[in-house]
């Protein structure tokens, strides 16, 4: 059954877009983790595997809070802790690590498979794994380090926002079960405006460099990050000013028009050149040649 | 259907059988976003078990409530309805599947044996006897019905309950009846640490 | 027949040699095929060679690496017959005379022309880049070990070489094509002396070398 | 809680302090960050570590353990040296005005009346000054030398800023933030609530701790408010419900009083426990005690209580010491106790001195374990090399593990921190042959019966006489239950719908008084599921039901002044208005009361008013003060060297054999919970398991560094008492601090260490703690003792 609402899809061109029939009375939707409301209380990350039936392993003690130690193919949502000194103040940083659902999501441009990843007319970015072939592509491509592929079954995972509750009209799981009101869920213009206000809010408790991240260089995300320090998003583990990397633009903005072109023109200069040239044959070789001197010696003989 | 359209019919299997053996069958339509897995199960209002906070829970079942269905949680997401939680869970009730469905539960009334170093599995009915039958040894050789001064005080000090503080009000009240009925003093709960 | 038809023919390519050949174009129209469906994505189907797209992406870097080991090899065995010589530049400059067959104004050139050593060296080159990137990009057994941004980079090269190689690949089977009796050549081993001093004369020198050894 | 969570959403400054809601009530926090945006408040934290409650405070505080009394008597000092006291409250409504006997003194560490050779005092000094008629005496102006007002600044004068700084180790300019958010709140228009848990009651001074902090909110008139009050976050799911049950060694349900030795005839007893006036014009709600008392009688002995027989009251047991569990496991370890009962508690991880009880435990003849979860408890007989060394063999105990019901699989109430009654439903059937808890003590008592009705014995009268007459005996109803809970009319068998009902004759039963109106005539009041809130003020009246009579706020007869107008308009919770209280909520007064003819809102105080001066409730004194934990890392107390700790405390035979002194062990340690766990269950549970997967210590940098301890190293931390191995988390969160002349180093160590479970292996931190504890409650002092802790190779 078809969603009919999907705006982007991996592996296709314009000629050919996907079934989006249904986009008309859809509104963007956003995910807004505010990092100065979070407390890290890990009930998103938590919340996320038992929604999606994760069971990533049990690890051990890394010198951290966090835990398991990176995201996973089992592991979708994972809380960051970092201890930050700002103005000879302590601040125990977290962040919220999950799929950023970006406008212009690095994963799809890369993705190898048509349709393994789309983007729904909502803005989330969503891996359909029965089309994966697990690549990798997208592991790589990501500004954010989110996708992994599993060693078990070689296909990408990653946060879907909880599509599957979108669907039927719920928010996703970690925004439902957050404790303090950091994670919200609304659509992207609701979470831009109340964004705008809690940053202004924050600016006025003395948080100068409040800020949102929202980064341009993706096109803007799904998930917006209010920081207590927009200009060091390092500090949050956050890339400062994340990109579709130049390797994956290169590849799929010029290397592959350049190399279809140049097999294309490699094969019509074959095909010119047979035409033109026509057949290089080594006359001796062909049967029923006469070398000349057997045919001066025929046309001597038949002069008799 | 007439002779015809069925051998239209089984011209088309047989070609597209030899398309998709070539692997040249077109692709599925798209797959739409996973089931979501609650429709039709049965939900169940609940609170959590852990802090005192007392947040409500929908907890899922499978099974339509019929009779011949057993039925297992296997997902519990906070009440939105709740006016403390609103629908939230910290990370330790976002996992509270994992406490009831715990490889861990005890299934059986197991015995252990003085000196002996392994479970044995028992029947309720011989837990109660034995249980019973220690219960009313050291009672009948231990209970002090009077005391020094000649008041009676009817206390049993040779046996103590340490109480849970998770069991609902009605177990409490189960438990304070036949503890005090017994004459036990030595109770506590865990209320304290 | 007249006994001139009767032609003297000598051994260009040895039986393992041709074994190898042949079977780096099985094993590699299966890699190019199946690269070829993650490159272009509407030309998944391509793919299909390998069963499932699944298929595909598992088969694709071991049939590479079937592809580029042997290759490796041929071109190990085929190195003295592709160093460079001082009469090649000059075959070179007449490359227009070489491509519109004016057979008199071609320099004579050897066991291979220096437009074959051009494809040799790219084959070296490029079967070079595409095992090393193959393996940095390989999911999900290396890449793990690797950056995400080293893996793109990887990915890109891969990319890059492997439409060199398949641009060489095709010239390669042009001039095959073209120049009739090379096919036959690659397959029985044999060509005509008449063929060796039409497109190779200073092989016919070589090879009374060889025989005198 | 005498408010509930929503209504934090009220205050205008929150304090976290000696607990830690962010980790612990992760949910009812929320409502912290809620009044932060929506009412501008400030979220102050004090704690020794900065935790997760202190990453989103406004300000963060450090504080050593164990020295919040001098912290709080500090702030009552600055509060009222700087006149910020809401006066027109202390006056009315607390005893600041009263005057107290002349003979009371405090002197060096001491008050009056103190016997050293007992270790206690004799508290006859310890009240009020009384007049002819019983009543007594005040002195409205607060010029009297012998009001309690002068005798509490004289109290707390020595408790200026350097003082305090100097014992408790906080900077003093983090100590005047604290003191000036707090300070804020003393005018009629600002409330600030603390939030506490075991933070404050883990101390061999716990419920002078809370004290010091319920008279702050006395001094600020905070208490009756939206957004104030005093504010226990209690632990478990039902620790609200179990004490309200009265599962405690001198309780009965109601926080009605088991009987002592001393009370030989029932009338003794209500005599002894019926309190007069001090005042005149006093509700004195306890006056209604013997209706409560029979009541229960009734419910518990049914058609065998009878005023022949006192109601039965002989058939119940009497206490002549408090036998709360750690007292009973030191008669365990010394021999003295045959069995045990343990009930849903993984008592060998969670009670202190983790060594001594496994040698209590193996002296028992059986033990009996009520679980859902295998826990160290039913298996401590196991040996487990470094983590549980026994010898199995030797071990002579019968041990039984019954498996148990878990809050799914059964339905019932529990009652949350804010006193919300609330009823669940079930909704699967345990696993294997899991029973509920009522099912297996009915069980027990059936075949108890059956014995005894075969062969007599002893004092059989009580287990054939008690009330079990349900339709399935052997697995009571949790309706039968809650309804005998609620009370009901004995003849008719109608169900009461106010505790004013219950009479003291035996026509009624009731086994909890306070719970009366959770399930009355009209059903289920506790299953109501209407989450309006009219007031906007997060009063919900139509959700569950709030103990007693459905009341959110307790005493919010304070809210209004002496006559019955709202101290602030905004915060309007009830007022008198038309001859009758009436507002949002249920009006925590007589209803027709008169301001004029009474005024006094603490209705279940005999006075009618909030305590500055405690009189004879708690062992150490009227008064709080400094004592260092028994274990202190500066080994003495800068106020009176003489006194170091509590005086008071309990001492079992060879406990001063198991306490460190600070040139052994060196360094300050706390234990805690964190969010990702709950005691000992969720290392149970996998997806917990994941998200915290081994327990660790954590220490600041410098000590690591004095140390060469790395992140992530091996350590062995040992106190007197033991030693365990565990990982070192190494961070900027603990910090060392200044503390009489020295620097003092506190280490923290989550409590949730498991060697048998879905976590990595680990040692319980209470191997480590001091079963020393509060002298009133018995609650161990696990957030302070001493340890060493050195690089430990593994």
């Amino acid at each position: 059954m078809a969603t009919q609402d999907i705006i982007q899809r991996s592996g296709t061109s314009q000629a050919t877009p996907p079934a989006q029939a249904r986009v008309g009375g859809v509104k963007q939707i956003a995910k807004l983790f505010d990092a100065t409301k979070c407390n890290g209380c890990k009930a998103c990350q938590v919340a996320c595997s038992e929604w999606n039936d994760l069971r990533e392993e049990v690890g051990s003690f890394q010198g951290t809070y966090q835990n398991p130690a990176s995201l996973s193919p089992e592991c979708w949502t994972l809380m960051k802790y970092n201890e930050i000194e700002d103005q000879g103040k302590l601040r125990w940083q977290f962040t919220h690590s999950a799929c950023m659902h970006c406008a212009d999501p690095a994963c799809l441009k890369a993705c190898s498979t048509s349709g393994a990843i789309v983007q729904h007319a909502n803005g989330t970015v969503d891996f359909d794994s029965d089309k994966c072939i697990g690549c990798g592509y997208c592991a790589s491509a990501c500004p954010f380090d989110i996708p992994k592929i599993s060693a078990v079954d070689n296909k990408a995972y990653k946060c879907t926002m909880c599509s599957d509750r979108l669907a039927v009209g719920l928010e996703p799981s970690c925004v439902k079960s957050c404790t303090t009101g950091a994670l919200r869920f609304g659509t992207r213009e609701d979470m831009l405006f109340s964004a705008e206000k809690r940053v202004n809010e924050l600016k006025e408790r003395g948080f100068a460099k409040a800020g949102l991240y929202n980064p341009e260089g993706v096109g803007g995300t799904g998930m917006l990050m209010i920081l207590h320090d927009v200009t060091q998003p390092e500090t949050y583990e956050m890339p400062k000013d994340p990109q579709i990397p130049l390797s994956v633009t290169l590849w799929q903005d010029w290397v592959k028009p350049l190399g279809t072109v140049g097999l294309l023109a490699t094969a019509a200069v074959a095909c010119l050149h047979k035409i033109t040239v026509g057949r290089n044959i080594v006359e001796e070789d062909q049967p029923g040649y006469q070398p000349p001197e057997d045919k001066a010696q025929a046309e001597e003989e038949a002069k008799k | 259907m007439n002779r015809r359209q069925f051998f239209k019919l089984c011209a088309a299997g047989a070609a597209t059988s030899a398309i998709s053996a070539l692997g040249l069958m077109s692709e599925k339509a798209y797959a739409a976003v996973r089931e979501f897995k609650l429709i039709g199960a049965k939900e169940t209002r609940n609170n959590c078990p852990y802090c005192s906070v007392g947040c409500g829970l929908l907890m899922y079942s499978q099974g339509s409530g019929g009779k011949n269905s057993e039925h297992a949680i296997f997902h519990i997401e906070g009440d939105a309805d709740h006016p403390v939680n609103r629908g939230a869970l910290c990370s330790k009730g976002a996992g509270l599947v994992d406490y009831v469905n715990s490889p861990h539960r005890l299934q059986y009334p197991e015995y252990r044996a003085p000196g002996s170093n392994k479970w044995e599995r028992i029947s309720w009915h011989d837990a109660f006897k034995r249980i019973a039958r220690l219960m009313k040894d050291d009672r009948d050789a231990n209970l002090i019905e009077k005391n020094a001064d000649g008041v009676t005080v009817n206390r049993w000090l040779t046996t103590g309950m340490m109480t849970s503080s998770g069991m609902a009000n009605e177990s409490g009240l189960a438990t304070q009846k036949f503890a005090r009925a017994l004459g036990l003093v030595a109770i506590d709960t865990i209320a304290r640490n | 027949m007249s006994k001139h038809n009767k032609q003297e023919m000598l051994v260009r390519h040895k039986l393992f040699d041709r074994i190898c050949h042949w079977f780096i174009v099985a094993v590699g129209l299966v890699t190019f095929l199946t690269g070829f469906s993650f490159f272009y994505p509407s030309f998944q189907w391509l793919g299909a060679i390998a069963g499932t797209p699944q298929l595909a992406k598992f088969i694709h870097p071991i049939a590479g690496l079937m592809m580029c080991l042997p290759l490796m090899l041929m071109l190990v065995r085929y190195y003295h017959h592709n160093k460079w010589e001082k009469h090649d530049l000059a075959w070179m400059l007449a490359i227009k005379d070489v491509m519109f067959e004016n057979e008199e104004k071609i320099p004579p050139i050897g066991h291979y022309n220096p437009g074959q050593k051009v494809l040799f060296r790219a084959f070296v080159l490029t079967s070079i880049t595409l095992t090393v990137t193959g393996f940095i990009m390989w999911q999900p057994y290396f890449a793990p070990y690797f950056s995400a941004t080293v893996v793109g980079w990887a990915i890109v090269l891969h990319a890059i070489s492997a439409l060199i190689m398949l641009m060489f690949v095709m010239v390669h089977f042009w001039m095959a094509t073209w120049v009739e009796g090379s096919i036959t050549g690659m397959l029985y081993g044999k060509v005509s002396k008449a063929w060796c001093r039409k497109h190779h004369p200073l092989m016919l020198d070589e090879h009374s070398d060889v025989e005198k050894h | 809680m005498t408010n509930h969570w929503i209504d934090i959403k009220n205050s205008n400054v929150v304090i976290i302090m000696g607990g830690n809601a962010a980790e612990a009530h992760p949910v009812g926090f929320g409502w912290v960050t809620e009044a932060m945006q929506h009412n501008n408040a400030k979220l102050i934290v004090v704690d020794p570590r900065f935790n997760r409650s202190a990453s989103l405070a406004d300000h963060y505080a450090p504080i050593r353990s164990g020295t919040d009394i001098a912290f709080l008597l500090g702030v009552i000092r600055y509060l009222i040296s700087t006149n910020q006291v809401n006066f027109d409250y202390v006056k009315a409504y607390t005893n600041a005005s009263y005057l107290v006997r002349d003979d009371f003194d405090f002197h060096d560490g001491l008050f009056s009346g103190f016997d050293e050779a007992k270790g206690e005092y004799n508290k006859e000094s310890w009240f009020y000054q009384l007049d002819e008629d019983g009543y007594a005496k005040v002195d409205e102006t607060l010029e009297h030398p012998r009001c309690v007002w002068n005798l509490l600044k004289q109290h707390v004068e020595r408790y200026d800023f350097a003082t305090v700084t100097n014992i408790t180790g906080t900077p003093i300019a983090d100590y005047q933030v604290v003191c000036d958010a707090i300070a804020s709140t003393h005018t009629k228009d600002r409330v600030a609530t603390f939030m506490y848990a075991l933070g404050w009651t883990h101390h061999s001074k716990g419920a002078q701790n809370i004290r010091s902090m319920a008279m702050i909110q006395l001094l600020l008139g905070n208490i009756g408010q939206l957004g104030g009050g005093v504010n226990a976050l209690r632990g478990h799911a039902n620790v609200q419900g179990s004490t309200d049950m009265g599962l405690l060694a001198q309780s009965l349900p109601g926080y009605l009083k088991l009987p002592n030795d001393k009370e030989p005839t029932l009338a003794a007893h209500l005599a002894a426990n019926t309190p007069k006036p001090l005042r005149p014009g006093q509700t004195n709600y306890w006056q209604n005690y013997p209706k409560f008392y029979v009541s229960l009688l009734k419910a518990f002995w049914g058609e065998h209580a009878t005023p022949e027989n006192e109601f039965g009251y002989q058939w119940l047991p009497k206490w002549d010491q408090m036998y709360d569990f750690g007292k009973h496991l030191d008669m365990m370890y010394r021999g003295k106790v045959n069995g045990c009962i343990v009930q849903g508690v993984n008592a060998i991880n969670s009670m202190p001195n983790r060594n001594k009880n496994i040698k209590a435990l193996s002296n028992l003849k059986y033990l009996v374990v009520l679980d859902n979860l295998s826990s160290e408890t039913a298996t401590f007989w196991q040996n487990e090399p470094g983590f549980n060394e026994v010898d199995t063999a030797s071990i002579q105990t019968e041990v039984f593990r019954l498996p148990a019901t878990v809050f799914a699989e059964e339905e019932g109430s529990i009652v949350n921190s804010g006193r919300w009654m609330q009823w669940h439903y079930k909704g699967a059937n345990p696993p294997g042959e899991a029973m509920s808890d009522s099912e297996i003590v009915s069980g027990l008592l059936l075949e108890l019966r059956r014995l005894y009705r075969e062969e007599g014995g002893k004092l059989p009268e009580p287990i054939e006489a008690i009330n079990w007459n349900y339709t399935d005996p052997h697995n009571p109803s949790s309706i039968e239950l809650t309804k005998e809970l609620n009370g009901y009319d004995v003849a008719t068998k109608r169900q009461i719908s106010s505790f004013a009902e219950l009479k003291a004759d035996g026509s009624t039963a009731s086994a909890c008084w306070i719970y009366a109106g959770s399930w009355t005539e009209a059903g289920n009041q506790m299953a109501r599921r209407d989450n309006h809130d009219p007031s906007g003020k997060g009063i919900t009246p139509g959700w569950a039901f709030a103990w007693p009579l459905n009341r959110r706020v307790l005493y919010n007869r304070a809210s209004c002044d002496v006559n019955g107008k709202p101290w602030d308009e905004h915060r309007k919770i009830v007022e008198w208005k038309d001859g009758k209280w009436e507002g949002i909520d249920v009006p925590d007064f007589n209803a027709k009361l008169n301001p004029q003819e009474s005024a006094h809102p603490f209705i279940m105080q005999a006075e009618g008013v909030g305590r500055f001066f405690a009189l004879k409730l708690l062992k150490e004194g009227p008064f709080p003060e400094h004592y260092e934990p028994v274990e202190s890392p500066i080994g003495t107390n800068p106020l009176h060297p003489n006194v170091v700790h509590s005086p008071v405390l309990r001492w079992f035979e060879g406990v001063k054999d198991t306490i460190g002194t600070k040139e052994e062990y060196p360094y300050a340690c706390t234990t805690y919970s964190l969010t990702e766990h709950f005691n000992f269950w969720t290392t149970h549970c996998r997806l917990a398991a994941i998200a915290m997967p081994e327990t660790f210590v954590e220490m600041n940098e410098q000590l690591a560094a004095e140390k060469g301890i790395k992140n992530g190293d091996w350590v062995k931390v040992s106190s007197k008492r033991g030693h365990i191995l565990t990982k070192a988390l190494v961070t900027k969160r603990m910090r060392p601090l200044q503390v009489n002349g020295q620097t003092v180093h506190t280490l923290g160590i989550p409590r949730h260490g498991s060697h048998n479970a879905l976590t990595r292996k680990a040692y319980s931190c209470n191997v480590l703690t001091t079963e020393m504890g509060d002298a009133n409650t018995g609650v161990p002092e696990y957030k302070a003792f001493l340890v060493n802790v050195e690089k430990a190779e593994v």
